[in-house]
């Protein structure tokens, strides 16, 4: 085990972090910018030390910066949390050319899974299937056309060069296609210099599951069950729950028995998710894979009673997982909600300000991972993230009875919270229902969906 | 709510013009002379209280000295602990801080006594072998040195006491 | 502490004068004639705040009015609410509260208008079947009521006001 | 399920029972008393009533003031909490004479459990084995020496009339039996104006184990398996955990299955707890029912994930459980940290104040039930139960790591707490060994306690 950690980064997390180190008895550094040096991590942690400036390039986003601060601290391994340098393999290579661990997966797993594109041609070999689409770029429009007939309308075109949904274009039909393909093809070409462009097929109505794995050094390794995180706000996630109410115990199972197999066979290490766009008909495609601990890892927590940042620790640290696929057992049902300093009025935009009274929601179940405290200023410069409410409940009717519960529970005041989705959710029948997909809320706008909960 | 009647207001009026007539000249020298952040004066059902804003008068994250040498203390303690109050910016010297966080180095050509201009380069911190100048905050006379070559330090930490030079001469007098 | 020069004591002394000779005066007849409970005054790095004391003034629990009659409203603005400010004390009258829980009984014998003395028996409330006396805190009139013959109420919860004998002809008056 | 229920307590229990109302849906009613005007029961509540004066005479134990309470503000439905009015039958039976329901066991059953003798007696008959004594009162000095070698030494003489450990007496020869005999006959005769005797088997080193039980109407009952409160300080518990380590996984099931077996068979209804005292040997001797939720129950709703205030109010609405003791399955091991407002330096003499810092422990496994907020005046007329911090780990082990980090992360400024004899108790090697017995801390006084964990 390591002598000493690290912590390189903020908010709640940082918090979760330092308990997990406590819990395992491993000294613990919290590095801090100069705006966080109020901030609860830096309060608990035995020793902090300042990084940079409140600008997250010049302290949590600077590999020297922190690299050196745990070197002065007489650290041994980095945790990176969650976003920051988290899944930055050239980070994570000079934290090992310095004799330091990454708390994560080894610089040659990351480097492995750092291209979307080659990890689900890798992942694809091994047995996970992925959105279906053309083979390679579409050569002219007839080989676009049979391409488009055998993936199955309706059909995205993607420019090769893009990213991040620019320059895509969905088509339902043979004639939309011949229309669309000359557009993208000249877009293409004045935004990216490159007019390639290919098919991949469009899942409408579709969820977002996602399976959480561990896997140790010595390539046993284990899933802990999957999580949905299909309800979403402009493709930002702010509730999850496990199980995910899309798929049957038995589909539920197949699939993580598919993804840890498929991962294991890929060389993966520590501890990952493996995303999935889900259809109606239950089918399961294989996106990306997320090499850090996430943010919903606590629910998956709640259902297996195993601490997610301790594993990820000690696999780093290159421990054995000690357990095996036999010994997880998930219990009941599990919602986090993203509690953020957003004004639900004004189009989510952030809010900033001191928390002037803070009551944290309890009882059976409820678990709360927040950086919050009364009197605690929330600096303006990072995201908008107060912390996480998660609820366990044996069911999910009396998870989510419990979450009704426990959002009128929490004050957070001097600040602007994002609480009123969250309860209109939580009255939503489709949601209720279980059947919510990616666009639950963007389908009808977030102001739309707030009204229709307040009649 | 009720109107109150003139006699309570009077009541009122009297007690606190007489705050205002007798004591509130005193408040003022007092605070004024000290530099107390605030102070309160109670006559009856009244009180008033003067305050010195924070703002101008402190500098907020520079005058917290560096956490990095602090050793592990009881974190328990430490959780307990309040925010220990700001001091009041010195007006006879002002502190190089450091520009990372790092590993001190001197410049051999800069040493207690040496005079420098705000700007000046004075000493550097090594992040990562990159060393990252140290710059005097002002015109001044180089004095004690926080930290020792060679000492971990970290981002913001007061390295090093510049002498403002308006003030040296008074001080190194009184120092002899 | 190093002591603060003249001209920075001369600048705080100028400001907080201004604030005494201009502000002040309009500040006291404010907070004198609408019985606000606090008001704050700043100037440059200086202010001053005036507040009325609590003690005194208010009696605390006795002026909360009674919940049982209040109906469940959303518990989650309930819950956010901060304590409302706590009504000052009535110089003309004072409230006959209620001595246990359960349910209010006038008496044929006292109403409005009827003279009563501290101790005489006003009303009662009914407590599993069991009658307690509500008694009248003070000399007076009795007034207002402030819940009917036959409603819950809860202990502690003001019932009736008892208008003091030496203000009450100079009210009615002004009522008539 | 009850329209609209009265919670007649305070303190952590109020908020509670408040969350489990809200859970199930039900409307409830806090009743408090003039000191608890700004307790954070009323202020979550969506209906308060002030039942009295600070004086618990006049407001929490007052049965007229409760019921009455609950008549006018339309309740059909009275929870009790723990202490207060909670296991009294008669308040129970003036609550069913209004056409209320007493949230606990029917009157009649109250009735039937309510003297300890005849309780002993009526399980004895069930197959539960209780403390070996004499038969009947001791005749004259032989039939004395006869019963004491038959039950065994050492032995406990204990008056007839006594209570509260008034006027016993241990021996442990039958040399001192003949001695102290005479003295007690004397010291009983003086103090109760009744000299008869009897003996009980002197239990030294024993251990307080507790089994959680829940009976529904229908005589349907399942257990939730035991507790162990056998840290204690002058009889008082401070500490429980769950499972017991005094016992092996057999012995825990046997134990548990028998004590369920024998309350069904004596028509026990509701939840409840059976206390037994166990000796060095793992014999266990039950000593008395508790009719209530316990303080201690959240630890085993960490276990069982089953929400036993929730489970308590179904019962009373004549609802049936609705599982079976197939579905009650344990996991991990749970903790209970008894926060007091004690000052551990001056004798544990009660402390109040006004809170004005409070942080609250969190991350996974760690539950906090508790009625402070930052700003709570706390009131000197009640207990000085602050709340409780449960922590569960998947083993004993890491419940007890995670304990040590909950305890540091506990911040209650402005008042003194008692949290110095926790941290003590976690690097005491007999507790950290599971060896504790009732008389742990009492053996050597808190002082030397408190004095050797420092070292």
């Amino acid at each position: 085990m390591f002598s000493k950690i690290l912590i390189a980064n903020r908010g709640e997390i940082a918090v979760r972090i330092l308990r997990a180190c406590r819990t395992l008895g491993v000294e613990a550094v919290v590095a801090y910018s100069e705006a966080d040096r109020e901030s609860l991590a830096v309060q608990q942690a035995d020793e902090a030390i300042c990084i940079g400036p409140a600008d997250a390039k010049r302290s949590y986003l600077s590999a020297p910066a922190v690299i050196s601060a745990a070197i002065v601290s007489g650290c041994d391994a980095i945790h990176p949390g969650y976003g920051f340098l988290s899944e930055d393999e050239g980070f994570a290579e000079v934290v090992g050319a310095h004799g330091l661990t990454f708390i994560g997966p080894p610089p040659q797993v990351l480097e492995r899974f750092a291209s979307k594109e080659a990890t689900r041609h890798l992942l694809g070999g091994e047995g996970l299937a992925t959105i279906p689409g053309s083979n390679g770029m579409i050569r002219d429009d007839l080989h676009g056309l049979e391409e488009a007939e055998r993936i199955g309308y309706p059909v995205l075109i993607k420019p090769s060069a893009g990213g991040g949904g620019k320059g895509m274009r969905m088509v339902r039909t043979p004639r939309e296609l011949e229309a669309a393909l000359k557009i993208c093809r000249s877009e293409a070409r004045a935004a990216f210099g490159d007019d390639s462009l290919y098919l991949e097929k469009w899942l409408e109505d579709n969820r977002h599951v996602e399976v959480q794995v561990a896997v140790d050094r010595f390539g046993h390794g284990v899933h802990l069950g999957e999580r949905d995180c299909s309800v979403q706000r402009r493709h930002q996630k702010f509730l999850e729950e496990a199980p995910t109410p899309a798929l049957g115990e038995a589909a539920r199972n197949e699939l993580a028995e598919r993804a840890i197999k498929a991962v294991v066979a890929a060389g993966y290490e520590n501890v990952g998710t493996l995303e999935f766009l889900v259809d109606p008909a239950g089918n399961a495609y294989f996106i990306e894979i997320n090499c850090r601990i996430q943010v919903e890892h606590p629910i998956t927590e709640m259902l297996t009673g195993i601490d997610l940042v301790t594993t990820q620790i000690r696999i780093a640290a290159g421990e054995p997982l000690g357990f095996s696929q036999a010994d997880v057992t998930l219990r009941g049902h599990a919602l986090e909600f993203r509690i953020n300093a957003e004004d639900t009025e004004h189009d989510f935009r952030p809010s900033t300000g001191t928390v002037e009274r803070y009551l944290v929601p309890g009882g059976p179940g409820v678990r709360m991972d927040s950086h919050l405290f009364t009197g605690y200023e929330v600096p303006p410069f990072y995201d908008s993230l107060l912390g996480k409410l998660i609820v366990w409940g044996p069911d999910r009717p009396t998870a989510i009875a419990r979450s009704r519960v426990a959002l009128d529970e929490l004050v957070v005041e001097g600040l602007v919270t994002n609480v009123a989705i969250h309860q209109a959710l939580l009255v939503n029948d489709i949601f209720l229902a279980g059947e919510m997909t990616t666009n639950l809320v963007d389908r009808v706008g977030s102001a739309a969906f707030l009204a229709a909960a307040a009649r | 709510m009720p109107d109150r009647d003139d006699a309570a207001r009077l009541a009122d009026h009297a007690q606190i013009e007489g705050l205002a007539d007798d004591l509130l000249p005193a408040l003022i020298a007092k605070l004024g002379a000290t530099g107390l952040a605030e102070l309160e004066v109670r006559e009856g059902d009244w009180r008033v209280r003067l305050r010195r804003s924070a703002d101008g008068t402190t500098s907020g994250a520079r005058t917290t000295p560096g956490r990095a040498a602090r050793s592990a203390g009881g974190h328990a303690d430490h959780a307990h602990q309040q925010p220990a109050p700001e001091p009041a910016v010195d007006p006879y010297r002002a502190a190089a801080t450091s520009p990372g966080v790092g590993i001190s180095h001197s410049r051999p050509e800069i040493s207690s006594g040496s005079r420098v201009r705000a700007g000046d380069r004075i000493a550097s911190v090594d992040v990562l072998g990159i060393p990252q100048e140290v710059v005097a905050p002002v015109n001044g006379i180089v004095g004690a040195g926080l930290v020792e070559s060679g000492d971990a330090v970290e981002y913001g930490q007061e390295l090093v006491w510049i002498e403002l030079i308006s003030t040296a001469a008074e001080r190194s007098g009184r120092d002899a």
